[in-house]
């Protein structure tokens, strides 16, 4: 399932990157993630409590982050297992500067759902997915918010 | 391990008194504890209607619903639809118009069709049709049940 | 009710009760909720089972931790790979290529949904709250899905045995097909695309195991329905004596149309499982494990050409096809690609052909015997191509058809495949299914319909309908070489047995080796034994349950490939037969007079000169039982027979891979007229007449029963039901939500007619007719929706044509993009 | 298939109920009809350990009118819907609408509450709420709030209803009595899950202008939407074919559907417009054939 999404971000490319890689306040904003912790060079053992209406699940896997060309871009990968199913993405993640001191992040992602949600949840898959990429675009807005008020 | 909770059922016009764990589905009730094997499970998540019966004389899924939610109710399944060797005008009309070939759809078209003609028997073919259309067949190719419903109704608006 | 003509074949004898629809004996017991389905079994201390099913299409195990499971309260036992490895045997494959399948999944899992682990608990609830604890770690692979794309050398492999993920590759040639090619005035090709879907009867699979720790002794109930190949198959795997394997099935089945003869994995399974356990194990499959994992019809991608004259004539076809059988060959597959091979030219008179069969593992969900088993693929191909030779020629497509039919006199007729039909009228039951759907006013009509602008189509689509499968053709998988091979066991023949008898008060009991899933089969057999032994049919009582520790069987018993109708009914027929020449020996013996004086009238049997002295049929019997001793000189004791019928014709292979893949062969024609909404794309069915060539009809009534079940899989499988995976092997269609099978309320009303071409071959000169229309359904709507768009200049070369897919072809038929 | 084990409470008051749900908090899930949860539980996809049966609060089942709206309790039956004089009355398009939900079975024990409350973007009711400007009440620790549906819903299967908190009672404003509707769906087989769906509300004045149009659309976004832009074209217009067919173009323009294994988004793009226009010349009908016998 291929997915596109892009946000513009009141910040500078630099600082954007800086947030995107603050291992601190990775959790913040990936979606419904309550714990992250290094377990290698740009690897982080991750839960994620991920839930759509009455379909939750506590989803125990990997983050992963590759092919980094620094400020420009690079991949993000998130592997979870939970009862309802597994999921696993790929995504590239761009920053492109825009004028007026604003930063484009462009998200191309490829995301992989298995188990329960792939052959129950067929009617619904992409849009919750799209809605979990909206929430993450969110999620970082919110994160930036000391930077760009300061 | 939720504990048991006792329940009272009239099933068939017997009224049975057991004691069901919350989870356990009314179907898997029916065929386990009350030993009633006509109702048959299919899919178990309310799509082919083999496991419909009837409920206060209204039709429901059986795998839709827990055991402990017919406390107190009247049920009705296949087993009594016919009374000592007298068959139901709605077994009688799938008998004489061949409306089933393996039988196992059969008790969820009968107490669907049940509720249908209890509540009124002038129906077109397509109103028949879209009454039935809760209930899948991959024996017949429907044509033999909707015309057993047809003489079905006949029959029981002669009385 | 459907409109029905039907015309006797002049010479018919005029039977009492063969050929009357009497009522069903099944019914009494199926519509008061007293059926015996196998879940219905009340066996003592049962405990249940669940499967724990892989959620990756293709990966490696790399660890399998059960423990938190296995000390939940009510769980009492499991398996995993590594004990299918251990304590049994892969299942034999038919193709040369050595693949290793195994009940359950041991080193990597290679579809979604493939068998991991087993639990076995006090009840369902229990053992499925076990899996939950299981622990697995996969190592996730590359899948592959696309059959073409699956042969090409960048493409992962899922057997490290298998190059190229191709199981199985053979290339038959029959007659000149080049020089057919040379001749022809021109050639058409097309690449045609058949759907995966599913019979998926109402019932899923169910066993019941239960093993004897002292005497050995495995006993397994489950609404198996044969072929009898998998019990040696079931206990080579589980290393068990066959004597020692005992498969039990009851008397009534919910529905199968070929896919319960691929429960034998899971009866493996389940036995190992009954083997860790001292109580027996009960496993009903549940609809999604149904829908992931019990058996699906093959998919295939076949490039299709034909050498045609100016008149329409096919002088001969090549055809290269992909067979997608998912990710083991599970036998009898490839039978899908083999199995119409006698029949691999249709109604028509082709002398040449060519077949490169390419048979190919993919991430998917392995295949098996569906209703229609390779015929509805076959016809697919053969009636689009004779459409567009219609459209070369401007020619009406009943003309070209009826060009080609193979004509009445040359029965019994010869394929060049080695096809023996046994009789039929081509010409003349296609004349009747032009009458029935009243043809020309149907052009008129379309006419009329296309100058408001109506999209209004119109299909036809006729087909040989094999049934009674020669346990041989399979073998034409192999090449002729190993088929010499010394040690290489020959396979051929198809057999039924069935046995008689009469107890002391002259009433009849009849059992059978069959395993009937609605098929009516008590109800035919107390006609036809009623019909010899000129009792009535409440006086015989026919008992089908099964029980390979009782019942005479051989390999090929079982209910499939539509085969009781014509060699269970000629076993039964020939003991019934053989049953009355004995009890009229004895009364010819009790009332002194020649057996050719002997009349037998309302139970009471006399000599023809003296009426007035008769015997009671009660008293004939009862001298057999009673005063054995009485009996005629050299008459064996006892009043039952039991008897075997058996095809001469179904030899093994020959040399030229040819091989009479079936015994008796009927004819259908159907044709549809349907009309499809701009607005949606939904195609709405107007009408369908559909002809059948069965041989004698024996119970009018079922068999149309059968020519409409066999239609509404047909056209599901055209308009509605699909099995889909994403490029990643995912199944997306794992509920009855999204894998749609149509209900009342999308079924088509049928006209159906019939001829009678009686078969040589068999007692009554009846042929099988279970697949039916199974078989020409999909090719007829393809032909229909593809008349419906031809003003567009749109082809229609893939099923199924939902709605979404009708609006795209109309969208390219615009000139918009889609 | 079987659901996981949880507790089962049976209130019979629906304070009982809240209170339960405080006690349970994040785990507990109200039963109403059962007809979506329950599949859903035998999945396992949803695991409540905590089940709060509504079936006993014998008084939410009720349908009045009181100022020209339809106070309908939560857990009223669809098939009570269906039979009830009252609907037949003053809301057409909502009896139309529930007679397409699934089949007999399904209305037998869906209930108006809890079809609303589960939020599927492809259901009836919560298209209708939406055609008519429904409300929900919905009763929690603290009190009771009344929801448009505007802010009820958030997402797929997501409302802003919180745990603690249960819907009492749906009210639906009353049909104009000299309005035309048509809920217009498209599904595979009868019964099915709408691939695309249109409820549509005309009213025209005398010389035949339209004065206010309803349209909402469903299997198109995550929640039930009005089609504003096409709303507002046919107000003032009147309503020709050629205005129909442009309402239907422009409602296709506005959606934004995704594609799953039904239906490809370009399909339902398509079709949300095609619909659109059939359900506009039903409604116009029923609007003449109102009008046609006040007249008499």
């Amino acid at each position: 399932m291929k997915l596109q999404a892009e946000h513009v971000f009141q910040v500078s490319r630099d600082v954007l990157w800086q947030v995107l890689h603050d291992q601190t306040r990775m959790a913040d904003w990936i979606p419904g993630c309550d714990k992250l912790e290094e377990i290698g060079p740009d690897r982080f053992a991750a839960t994620m409590k991920i839930g759509v209406g009455a379909i939750k699940g506590t989803y125990k896997g990997t983050v992963q982050v590759t092919e980094k060309q620094e400020p420009s871009q690079y991949t993000l990968a998130v592997e979870g297992n939970a009862a309802p199913g597994f999921v696993r993405g790929k995504a590239l993640m761009k920053l492109q500067v825009e004028d007026g001191n604003a930063t484009r992040l462009v998200i191309d992602a490829d995301v992989q759902v298995g188990g329960l949600i792939a052959s129950v949840g067929q009617r619904f898959v992409s849009g919750i997915a799209k809605q979990l990429t909206r929430e993450l675009l969110a999620n970082i807005e919110q994160s930036l918010k000391p930077e760009t008020t300061a | 391990m939720s504990k048991r909770m006792p329940i009272s059922v009239t099933v068939n016009g017997e009224t049975r008194e057991e004691y069901v764990q919350p989870r356990k589905l009314l179907v898997d009730f029916l065929r386990e504890d009350l030993h009633l094997t006509g109702t048959h499970v299919g899919c178990e998540h309310g799509i082919c209607g083999s496991c419909t019966v009837l409920m206060n004389d209204e039709a429901v899924r059986s795998c839709l619903m827990f055991a402990v939610q017919a406390n107190g109710a009247e049920l009705r399944t296949v087993e009594g639809l016919s009374k000592h060797g007298k068959l139901h005008p709605l077994q009688e009309a799938f008998q004489e118009q061949y409306g089933l070939q393996c039988g196992f759809c059969t008790p969820g078209f009968l107490m669907t069709a049940c509720d249908l003609l209890e509540h009124g028997q002038d129906y077109t073919e397509d109103e028949i049709r879209v009454a039935l259309s809760g209930n899948l067949c991959r024996c017949t190719g429907y044509q033999s049940i909707v015309e057993s419903v047809q003489v079905a109704a006949e029959k029981m608006r002669k009385g | 009710m459907s409109k029905k003509s039907g015309e006797q074949i002049p010479g018919r004898t005029d039977y009492k009760w063969i050929g009357k629809s009497i009522p069903r004996h099944e019914d009494a017991r199926l519509l008061t909720g007293r059926g015996t389905f196998v879940d219905d079994l009340n066996i003592p201390n049962v405990h249940h089972a669940a499967i724990l099913r892989s959620p990756h299409a293709h990966a490696r195990i790399s660890k399998i931790d059960l423990s938190r499971a296995l000390n939940l309260k009510g769980v009492i036992g499991s398996i995993t790979g590594a004990d299918v490895l251990e304590r049994t045997r892969p299942f034999s494959v038919v193709a040369t290529s050595p693949m290793q399948y195994y009940c359950m999944a041991t080193d990597k899992v290679r579809f979604v949904g493939e068998p991991v682990a087993a639990i076995v608990a006090r009840d369902r609830y229990l053992a499925e709250d076990a899996l939950d604890l299981i622990d697995v770690e996969y190592e996730t692979l590359p899948a592959i899905v696309d059959p073409e794309k699956a042969v090409e050398s960048a493409a992962p492999i899922l057997h490290e045995e298998v190059p190229n993920n191709i199981a199985c590759h053979r290339v038959l040639s029959y007659g000149d097909v080049d020089a057919a090619f040379d001749q022809a005035d021109f050639v058409l090709r097309e690449r045609l695309v058949f759907p995966r879907y599913t019979s998926m009867p109402l019932e899923t699979f169910a066993i019941i195991s239960s093993y004897d720790h002292f005497g050995g002794g495995l006993t397994l109930w489950s609404n198996f329905m044969g072929p009898f190949i998998m019990h040696p198959i079931t206990a080579r795997a589980l290393n068990i004596a066959e004597n020692k394997l005992r498969f039990i099935v009851p008397p009534d089945i919910g529905g199968s149309f070929g896919i319960k003869t691929s429960i034998y994995p899971y009866l493996t399974l389940l036995g190992l499982l009954s083997m860790q356990v001292d109580v027996p194990v009960k496993w009903i499959e549940d609809r999604r494990e149904h829908l992931l994992a019990s058996s699906v019809q093959t998919d295939r991608v076949s490039y299709r050409e034909v050498a045609v004259t100016k008149n329409g004539m096919v002088l001969g076809f090549r055809t290269k096809l992909y067979d997608n059988v998912g990710a083991y060959l599970r036998t009898p597959e490839p039978a899908t690609t083999f199995r119409p091979i006698g029949n691999v030219v249709g109604p028509y008179r082709v002398k040449n052909l060519q077949i490169d069969a390419n048979v190919v593992v993919t991430n998917k969900c392995p295949t098996g015997p569906n209703r229609a088993y390779g015929c509805a693929h076959l016809y697919f191909e053969q009636e689009r191509l004779m459409d567009k030779v219609a459209e070369k020629l401007k020619l009406d497509p009943a003309e070209v058809r009826l060009r080609n039919f193979i004509q009445p006199d040359e029965f019994p007729y010869t394929t060049p495949t080695g096809g023996i039909y046994d009789s039929g009228d081509y010409p003349k039951a296609f004349q009747l299914a032009l009458k029935t759907f009243d043809y020309e006013a149907m052009r008129k009509q379309q006419k009329t319909a296309r100058t408001d602008g109506r999209l209004f189509g119109i299909g036809i689509a006729t087909g040989v309908d094999p049934s009674v499968s020669n346990m041989g053709y399979l073998t034409v998988a192999l090449d002729a070489e190993v088929r010499q091979h010394p040690d290489y066991l020959p396979k051929s023949g198809a057999a039924e047995t069935a046995t008689i008898k009469i107890d002391p008060l002259g009433q009849v009991t009849v059992g059978l080796s069959s395993t009937p899933q609605g098929q009516g089969h008590e109800t035919i057999v107390a006609q036809i034994v009623a019909e010899e032994l000129e009792l009535s049919p409440d006086d015989v009582t026919v008992i089908d349950e099964f029980d390979t520790a009782k019942s005479i069987w051989s390999i090929s018993s079982g209910t499939y490939s539509s085969r009781f109708a014509s060699v269970g009914t000629s076993a039964v027929a020939n003991a019934a037969k053989t049953l009355r020449g004995k009890i009229f020996r004895i009364a010819a013996h009790l009332l002194k007079v020649n057996v050719e004086d002997v009349v037998f009238e309302d139970r009471r049997f006399y000599g023809r000169e003296t009426p007035t002295q008769s015997i009671k049929l009660s008293h004939v019997a009862g001298t057999a039982h009673w005063n054995p001793n009485d009996l005629p000189e050299g008459m064996e004791v006892g009043l039952n027979v039991t008897e075997t019928f058996s095809f001469p014709l179904a030899h093994a292979p020959d040399q030229k891979d040819r091989v009479n893949s079936s015994n008796t062969y009927g004819f259908m024609a159907d044709l549809m007229a349907v009309e499809i909404d701009p607005d949606t794309g939904k195609v709405k069915i107007l009408k369908y007449a559909s002809v059948h060539d069965a041989g004698t009809i024996i119970h009018p009534k079922i068999l149309e029963g059968q020519i409409y079940g066999g239609a509404m899989h047909g056209i599901a499988g055209a308009l509605f039901e699909q099995q889909i995976y994403d490029d990643e092997g995912q199944c997306l269609t794992a509920t009855l939500v999204d894998y749609e099978c149509p209900f009342a309320t999308e079924a088509p009303k049928i006209d159906i007619a019939h001829i009678e071409s009686p078969s040589p071959f068999t007692t009554l000169g009846s042929k099988g007719a279970g697949e039916s229309s199974s078989e020409t359904a999909p090719a007829c709507v393809a032909n229909a929706v593809a008349d419906a768009l031809s003003p567009l200049g749109v082809n229609v070369t893939e099923l199924p044509l939902t709605p979404n897919r009708c609006w795209e072809l109309l969208q390219s038929a615009r000139g918009q993009t889609t | 298939m079987k659901p996981v084990s949880f507790d089962y409470f049976a209130p019979t008051t629906v304070n009982e109920a809240v209170a339960l749900l405080e006690e349970h908090g994040e785990d507990a899930k109200i039963l109403a009809g059962g007809q979506s949860l329950v599949p859903m539980m035998n999945f396992r996809l949803v695991r409540p350990t905590c089940l709060v049966d509504i079936n006993q609060i014998k008084d939410l089942a009720y349908i009045h009118e009181k100022d020209d709206r339809l106070h309908i309790g939560a857990i009223t039956r669809h098939r009570d819907l269906e039979t009830s004089t009252l609907v037949q009355q003053c809301n057409g398009l909502l009896l139309e609408g529930v007679q397409l939900i699934g089949h007999t079975a399904i209305r037998t024990r869906g209930t108006v509450g809890g079809s609303i409350i589960h939020a599927d973007p492809t259901a009836e009711l919560p298209a209708i709420l939406a055609a008519l400007d429904g409300e929900v009440r919905l009763i929690g620790p603290n009190g009771q709030r009344t929801i448009s549906w505007r802010d009820l819903f958030v997402t797929f299967f997501t409302t802003v209803i919180e745990p603690v908190e249960i819907c009492d009672e749906v009210i639906i404003p009353r049909l104009p009595s000299d309005a035309g509707w048509a809920f217009e769906e498209f599904t595979r087989r009868h019964g099915d899950f709408a691939v695309a769906g249109v409820a549509a509300v005309i009213v025209t004045d005398n010389n035949d202008r339209c004065t206010d149009a309803r349209l909402a659309i469903t299997g198109t976004a995550p929640t039930p939407i009005r089609a504003t832009q096409a709303e507002l074209f046919l107000v003032g217009k009147s309503l020709t074919q050629t205005t129909l067919d442009e309402a239907g173009r422009l409602v296709s323009t506005e959606v934004e559907p995704e594609s799953d294994v039904h239906a490809t988004a370009d399909y339902r793009k398509h079709l949300a417009g095609a619909l659109t226009t059939r359900a506009l010349q039903r409604a116009v009908a029923r609007c003449h054939s109102r009008k046609d016998q006040q007249e008499k």
